[in-house]
C-alpha cells in the first residue's frame, strides 16, 4: 500500500522527530512497519504540541472544577456560566516559533488559530487579549519582531471583527532567539448550545469546511516541539498566510449551520491539521473514522495522502452533520462563498483509516492514537531558593523622583499605546474599559453584565522561584480583573518553557505548574484551558519561564467598574496590604540597579483573598473613587499610572521611618492595592479595620504634580511625555 | 535609471487576495479566468546609471524590506 | 423611518451600525444581504457599515462595489434618498462612483484606532443640522486606509461646493494638514455628493453614542438623520 | 495561457507606500535609491489559448475591478 512512498529508515523516523523507542512502541501498537503517511500521522500525533508527553503529567494536578464550569481543559476551549443561560469560552494559545520565522503571518494565524478555538464550540468571540515577550531592544531583530508580530495581531483581528481589547508587551535578552506570542480569545455562547468534538452516531458523513487544504505549515506542529538551531532558516517553507477574511466567513457559517441544527460534532483543523481534528473527534466518540481524500478541497495538484493529512493550511473545520441534514448545511456554506465536501464517514471498527486514490494509505487505532501516546515523567530538579535582597546593602546613586522617571520609561514599563492604537479595540460597540487600565471590561449584549480580562505573568519571579513565581502570576490576574470589580471566575495558561529534557527547565515547569494550581485552588480561579509550548531555546539558552495567566471575572454591572485614574483634588489615597519594601527580583533593581537577583515576594493566597474580596466589595458600593493594583514596580509607579491617567497629581507622605526609601516606593510586596476615597474616607478605614485589614495613608491627590517629602516635584504631563515616548521613538527609527 | 522589482509570492504560499479576485471576476461575469494570483510591483528611480551597482542595490533593497523571502521571491527588471 | 444597513462579506460593523440607529432614533434597522437586488421598499436611509468586506483584498472596497445591491443603492441615491458610508463604506462609496476620490493606505502605513476630533464645516446638511455650527465633536477612527485622495482639481471642486462636511483638526481645534492622523488631504475625513443626499466618513460615529463606552459625539449624525426624516 | 496585468499609479496620484519605503530604505542605509512607485502585479492563469480573446478578457476584468482607473493605469503582458 505504500508504493510510492519513502522507505522508513531510522533517518526518516528521526526526521519526524520521533525517539527509537517511541518508533519501538508504534511497531508494537500496529504489530508492522507503518508505512510512510502512518509515520506521518504518529509524528503529528505523538509530537510534543499535540500529546504533551513531557507535560501531561504535572497538568493533572491543576484544580478544573468549580460550580461555575461547564467544561474544563480537554476541548477546544473551557466554557464557564457566567449566569442569564450564558456562557464565557475562552482559551489561550501560543504561535511562538511561526511569529520568530515571519512574524505578521505567525501572529496572525495565531490569532486565527485561537478564534477558531472558541466559534468551534459554539461562541462568538467578543474579544481577544495577547502577551507578547521579544527580546532586548538593542537585539538586531527586535524592532523588526515587534513591527511584524503588532502587525499581524491587528491585521487578523481587526479584519475578523474582534476587539483586541488587552494583553501585555516584556522586552528581555532572553527572548532574543525566541519571542513568544500568546493569543487569548474571550467568546460568548448560550449555556445550553456549546457545541463538542465528541462523534456520535455511526455512518455519518464527516464534511470538510473552509479553505482549501494547500502544502502550507507541513511539520508545523513538530517545528514548534523544536529547538532552534541555527538551521531555524531552513524551515521558512512551512509558514502559513492567514486568511482573515475567510475566517469570517467560516466564523458566519458556522454559528448559522448550528443554529439550524445541522451540527453533531466539531473540530477545528489547527496544529496538524486533518489528522489530530479527525482522531480526536473519533476517539472522543469511541467510534472509527473513515476518510476518503479524493474528496479533499485541494488548492495544488498532486497533493499526496502525507501531504493532505499534515497539511496546516488555515481557516478549516471538521464536522460531523446530523444524519438528512447535509443539504440545508451546504446551502449555507455555498452562500458564504467556502468549500464544503463530505470527505469521510464515522464507523464502528474504531479504526482510523485513510484513503487516497484506491489506496489504503493508513489504518490505525484510533484511540491508542492519541491514549497511548508516549508519557514521561521526565527528571526534574528544583530550582535553588535565593535570599532576599536586605534594601540597606544596597549602593543607590538614583533619585527617588529619578528612578521613577527611569522606571516608566524603560521598555517593559513605557506606555504600549503604541501597539494597542493599531488594534481595533472598539468594534462590536461593547468595550467598556479599553487598553491601559488594571483589565478589559467587555458588556455583554446590552448589558449591564459584563466581562472582565486580562493576562499576566513575572518571568523574573518564575525564574528566581517557580513556585512563588507560578503563584503570583494567577494571583495578579486574580488582583487586576479584582481591581476594575469583577469576580475572577477561571483562567486559562500558556506554559512558555525551554526544553524540558534537561532537568532545570522540567523544575521550572513542575514549579510553576504547583504554584498556578495553588493559587487556583486558594483563590477558586479553576483552570479550564490552557496550551504548552516547549523547546523555546536557541543554542541551548533558554527563554525565562513564562507561564502566561489569562483570566477571565464576571461584573454585575458594568456601570459599577472602577478605573485607575485619579477623580478629583483632594481625595485621600489609601494602600491596602502592608508594605515591608521587599526589593528581591523587583523592577527597581533590574532596571535602576542593573540586578536580576534575590527571592522573588512571596505570595500569601490567604491575604490576597481577603484583600481582594475588601477592595470588591469597596467598588460595588461605589465607596471608592480610583482603584489600581500594586505589581512591578510598586507603590510609586502605581501611583504614577494613576495621576498620569488623569493628569492629577498628589502630594503624598514620607516613607516610614528605618525603611530605606527607594525599597518603600519601589519594593514589590503583594496583595496591595491603592484606592482613592472622597466622603467615605472614615467609613473605609473603620471598615478595613473591622476585618482586620492593614491600610495605611498614602496622600492626597490634587495639583500637577507628585510630591514627596524631601524629594524635587516631579510634574505629571512631563512624566506621561517620557512614558509614552519611548515606544514610538523605538519604532520610528526603523520600518 | 529606472528599475522594476517584482515580488510574487511563492508558488506554495496561500494568496488570499489572488482567491478573492478570482471569486469577485466569477460573479461579475468575466469568463475564462482560471487563477489569479497577485504581487507587488516597485517602480524605482535610481541614481547613476551603473547597472551593475543598480543591480546590487535593488537586491539589498529587496532583501532587506521591499520582499519577504520567506514567503515571496522576486525580480529586478531594468527598463528602457 | 425605515434604514437598510447593507452586509457585505467581511462587513462586521453592520451591528454597531444598526445597534447605534435603533439606540438613537428609536425605529428598527433591517439587515440586507449584498446580493439582493432590491432595497426594502420604503427604504428612507442606507447605510454601508464598517469592516473589511472581501478582506480589504485588492483595493478596500472595490470587491463589494460591485455586488448587485449596490445599482440598488445607486438608484436611491438618484431619487435623492440618504446614503451614509462609515469607514468601509465611505471607501465601497469611493469606489462605487457614488462619491469621488479614493482612500488608500495611512501614510503611516499602520492602522490606527484611536479618538480623533473632527470639526463640522457644514450643519445644513442632513446628516449634520444637529451639530452647532463650528461645533468640534470627537469620534473614533479604527483604519488602515483612511488617507483621502483626489487630484487637485476634484479637491478644489469639493472645497469650492463646500462638500468637505468632516474634517481632521488638532486638540485645539486647528487644522494642520501635515499632523492628519492618516495623511488624508486637506485634513478630508468626510465629504457629501453635490446634492448632499450622500455622506461618507472615516470615522465612526456610531462608536460613541453610549455613554458608557465613552463620548456620546456621535449621537448628533444620528438624532439629525432621524430629524430629517421625521420631517419628511 | 498565462498572462500578467500590471496595475501602477497615475503619475499624479500621492503614492504613500512609495514615499515611505523611500524613508525606510534611506535609513536602512540602502544609497542611491531617488524614488519609488509600487503598484500591483496579478499573474493570471487563462483558459484556452486564443490570445485575442484573452486580451479582451483582461481588459474587462482591468476595467471593471483590477484597476481603479481614477487613478491607477494598467498594462497588459504575455508571458511566454
Ligand atoms: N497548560 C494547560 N493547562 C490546562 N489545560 C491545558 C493546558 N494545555 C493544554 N490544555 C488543554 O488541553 C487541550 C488540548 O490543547 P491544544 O492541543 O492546545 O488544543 P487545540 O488542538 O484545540 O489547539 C485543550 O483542552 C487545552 O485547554
Ligand atoms: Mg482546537
Amino acid at each position: 500500500m505504500t508504493s510510492l512512498e519513502p522507505k522508513i529508515t531510522p533517518q526518516l523516523v528521526a526526521d519526524h522527530g520521533l525517539k527509537p523507542d517511541e518508533y519501538e512502541r508504534i511497531l508494537t501498537l500496529i504489530g508492522r512497519e507503518p508505512s510512510f503517511t502512518e509515520l506521518g500521522i504518529f509524528s503529528a500525533m505523538w509530537n510534543e504540541h499535540c500529546s504533551y508527553k513531557s507535560s501531561r503529567l504535572h497538568l493533572k494536578g491543576l484544580p478544573t472544577k468549580a460550580p461555575w464550569v461547564i467544561q474544563g481543559p480537554g476541548e477546544n476551549a473551557g466554557v464557564i456560566d457566567i449566569g442569564d443561560g450564558q456562557a464565557a469560552v475562552f482559551k489561550m494559545e501560543s504561535h511562538n516559533h511561526p511569529s520568530y520565522i515571519e512574524p505578521y503571518q505567525g501572529a496572525g494565524t495565531g490569532v486565527g488559530g485561537i478564534l477558531r478555538d472558541v466559534f468551534t464550540m459554539g461562541a462568538r468571540p467578543i474579544a481577544a487579549l495577547n502577551a507578547l515577550r521579544f527580546g532586548d531592544p538593542k537585539h538586531p531583530r527586535t524592532r523588526h519582531l515587534v513591527a511584524g508580530v503588532v502587525a499581524g495581531i491587528g491585521g487578523y483581528g481587526n479584519s475578523f471583527g474582534v476587539p483586541t481589547v488587552g494583553g501585555l508587551v516584556g522586552f528581555h535578552t532572553r527572548y532574543d532567539g525566541n519571542c513568544l506570542v500568546n493569543a487569548m480569545a474571550v467568546g460568548l455562547a448560550d449555556a445550553d448550545k456549546i457545541f463538542y468534538a465528541k462523534a456520535t452516531g455511526v455512518g455519518l458523513p464527516v464534511v470538510y469546511l473552509g479553505s482549501k487544504t494547500g502544502r502550507d505549515g507541513i511539520h508545523g506542529a513538530t517545528m514548534a516541539s523544536a529547538e532552534f538551531g541555527e538551521g531555524a532558516e531552513e524551515k521558512r517553507p512551512t509558514v502559513q498566510v492567514g486568511d482573515p477574511f475567510a475566517e469570517k466567513l467560516l466564523l458566519e457559517a458556522c454559528l448559522e449551520i448550528m443554529e439550524a441544527g445541522c451540527v453533531v460534532a466539531i473540530q477545528d483543523m489547527g496544529a496538524a491539521g486533518l489528522t489530530c481534528s479527525a482522531v480526536e473527534m473519533g476517539a472522543k466518540g469511541d467510534l472509527g473514522i473513515e476518510l476518503d481524500l479524493d474528496k479533499l478541497p485541494c488548492r495544488e495538484a498532486g497533493m499526496s495522502a502525507y501531504e493532505m493529512m499534515l497539511s496546516e493550511s488555515q481557516e478549516r473545520m471538521l464536522m460531523v452533520i446530523a444524519p438528512g441534514k447535509e443539504a440545508q448545511a451546504e446551502a449555507i456554506f455555498r452562500k458564504w462563498g467556502l468549500d464544503f465536501a463530505i470527505v469521510g464517514r464515522t464507523t464502528d471498527t474504531l479504526r482510523f483509516v485513510v484513503k487516497h486514490k484506491g489506496e489504503v494509505k493508513a489504518d490505525l487505532p484510533i484511540k491508542e492514537l492519541g491514549d497511548e501516546a508516549p508519557l514521561y515523567d521526565r527528571p526534574w530538579v528544583e530550582t535553588p531558593k535565593q535570599q532576599n535582597v536586605d534594601p540597606a546593602s544596597l549602593e543607590i546613586s538614583a533619585t527617588v523622583p529619578g528612578a521613577l522617571e527611569r522606571l516608566l520609561g524603560s521598555p517593559d514599563f513605557a506606555s504600549k499605546r503604541w501597539i494597542w492604537e493599531q488594534y481595533d479595540h472598539l468594534i462590536l460597540n461593547n468595550t467598556v474599559q479599553r487598553p491601559g487600565g488594571d483589565a478589559a471590561v467587555v458588556r455583554v449584549e446590552d448589558g449591564p453584565k459584563g466581562l472582565v480580562m486580562a493576562c499576566d505573568v513575572t518571568p523574573r519571579y518564575c525564574e528566581a522561584d517557580p513556585f512563588e513565581g507560578g503563584k503570583q502570576a494567577v494571583a495578579e490576574v486574580w488582583r487586576n480583573i479584582t481591581a476594575v470589580g469583577g469576580k475572577p471566575l477561571a483562567l486559562t495558561d500558556n506554559l512558555n518553557f525551554g526544553n524540558p529534557e534537561r532537568p532545570e527547565i522540567m523544575g521550572q515547569l513542575v514549579g510553576c505548574l504547583r504554584g498556578i494550581g495553588a493559587a487556583a485552588l486558594a483563590l477558586d480561579f479553576p483552570v479550564v484551558s490552557g496550551n504548552v509550548s516547549l523547546y523555546n531555546e536557541t543554542n541551548g539558552r533558554a527563554i525565562l519561564p513564562t507561564p502566561t495567566i489569562g483570566g477571565v471575572g464576571v461584573v454585575a454591572d458594568v456601570a459599577k467598574t472602577a478605573t485607575l485614574a485619579f477623580k478629583d483634588d483632594g481625595e485621600t489615597i489609601l494602600v491596602i496590604g502592608a508594605t515591608t519594601g521587599w526589593l528581591g527580583q523587583s523592577a527597581f533593581l533590574s532596571e535602576i540597579l542593573d540586578r536580576e537577583d534575590g527571592a522573588p515576594p512571596p505570595v500569601d493566597l490567604a491575604l490576597e483573598r481577603k484583600h481582594g474580596d475588601f477592595v470588591r466589595t469597596l467598588i460595588e458600593e461605589g465607596l471608592v473613587t480610583a482603584v489600581h493594583d500594586v505589581s512591578d514596580g510598586g507603590l510609586l509607579v502605581a501611583v504614577a499610572e494613576m495621576a498620569m491617567a488623569s493628569g492629577i497629581g498628589a502630594t503624598l507622605v514620607a516613607p516610614p521611618a528605618g525603611m530605606v526609601p527607594h525599597a518603600f516606593w519601589f519594593g514589590e510586596d503583594q496583595a496591595r492595592y491603592i484606592v482613592t476615597v472622597a466622603h467615605a474616607k472614615a467609613l473605609v478605614l473603620k471598615r478595613a479595620e473591622t476585618a482586620g485589614i492593614t491600610v495605611a495613608k498614602l496622600g492626597v491627590t490634587g495639583s500637577d504634580r507628585l510630591n514627596i517629602p524631601g524629594e524635587r516635584p516631579i510634574i505629571v504631563d512631563a512624566l506621561r511625555e517620557r512614558h509614552e515616548a519611548w515606544l514610538p521613538i523605538y519604532m520610528g527609527a526603523g520600518f | 535609471m529606472k528599475a522594476r522589482v517584482l515580488v510574487t509570492l511563492k508558488s506554495a504560499v496561500l494568496d488570499p487576495q489572488g482567491k478573492a479576485i478570482e471569486g469577485a471576476l466569477r460573479s461579475l461575469g468575466v469568463p475564462g479566468v482560471a487563477s489569479v494570483r497577485q504581487g507587488k510591483v516597485f517602480d524605482v528611480e535610481l541614481d547613476g546609471d551603473d547597472k551593475v551597482r543598480a543591480e546590487a542595490t535593488l537586491k539589498d533593497a529587496c532583501e532587506k524590506l521591499l520582499a519577504n523571502t520567506v514567503i515571496e521571491s522576486y525580480r529586478i527588471e531594468f527598463v528602457g | 423611518m425605515k434604514s437598510a444597513v447593507l452586509v457585505f462579506p467581511g462587513s462586521n460593523r453592520e451591528g454597531d451600525a444598526k445597534r447605534a440607529l435603533e439606540n438613537v432614533s428609536g425605529s428598527r434597522v433591517s439587515l440586507v444581504w449584498h446580493a439582493e437586488t432590491e432595497l426594502p421598499t420604503g427604504t428612507d436611509l442606507v447605510v454601508l457599515p464598517g469592516g473589511f468586506s472581501y478582506g480589504d483584498y485588492l483595493r478596500c472596497g472595490a470587491i463589494a462595489a460591485r455586488a448587485s445591491i449596490m445599482d440598488a443603492v445607486r438608484a436611491h441615491a438618484a431619487r435623492g434618498g440618504l446614503v451614509l458610508g462609515i469607514c468601509n463604506g465611505f471607501q465601497i462609496l469611493c469606489e462605487s462612483g457614488l462619491l469621488p476620490g479614493v482612500l488608500v493606505r495611512n501614510a503611516r502605513l499602520r492602522f490606527v484606532c484611536r479618538e480623533a476630533l473632527l470639526k463640522v464645516e457644514r450643519t445644513d446638511t442632513p446628516f449634520t443640522r444637529k451639530y452647532a455650527k463650528g461645533a468640534v465633536v470627537r469620534y473614533p477612527v479604527a483604519h488602515g486606509e483612511g488617507n483621502y485622495a483626489a487630484d487637485a482639481e476634484t479637491l478644489k471642486q469639493l472645497e469650492g461646493d463646500g462638500r468637505v462636511i468632516f474634517r481632521y483638526v488638532t486638540a485645539d481645534g486647528r487644522r494642520d494638514d501635515t499632523q492628519v492622523l492618516n495623511g488624508a488631504a486637506n485634513s478630508i475625513a468626510g465629504i457629501a455628493s453635490e446634492k448632499l443626499n450622500v455622506l461618507g466618513l472615516m470615522p465612526h460615529p456610531e462608536n460613541h453614542v453610549d455613554p458608557l463606552l465613552g463620548p456620546t459625539d456621535g449621537r448628533g449624525l444620528f438624532e439629525s438623520i432621524a430629524g430629517v426624516l421625521e420631517k419628511a
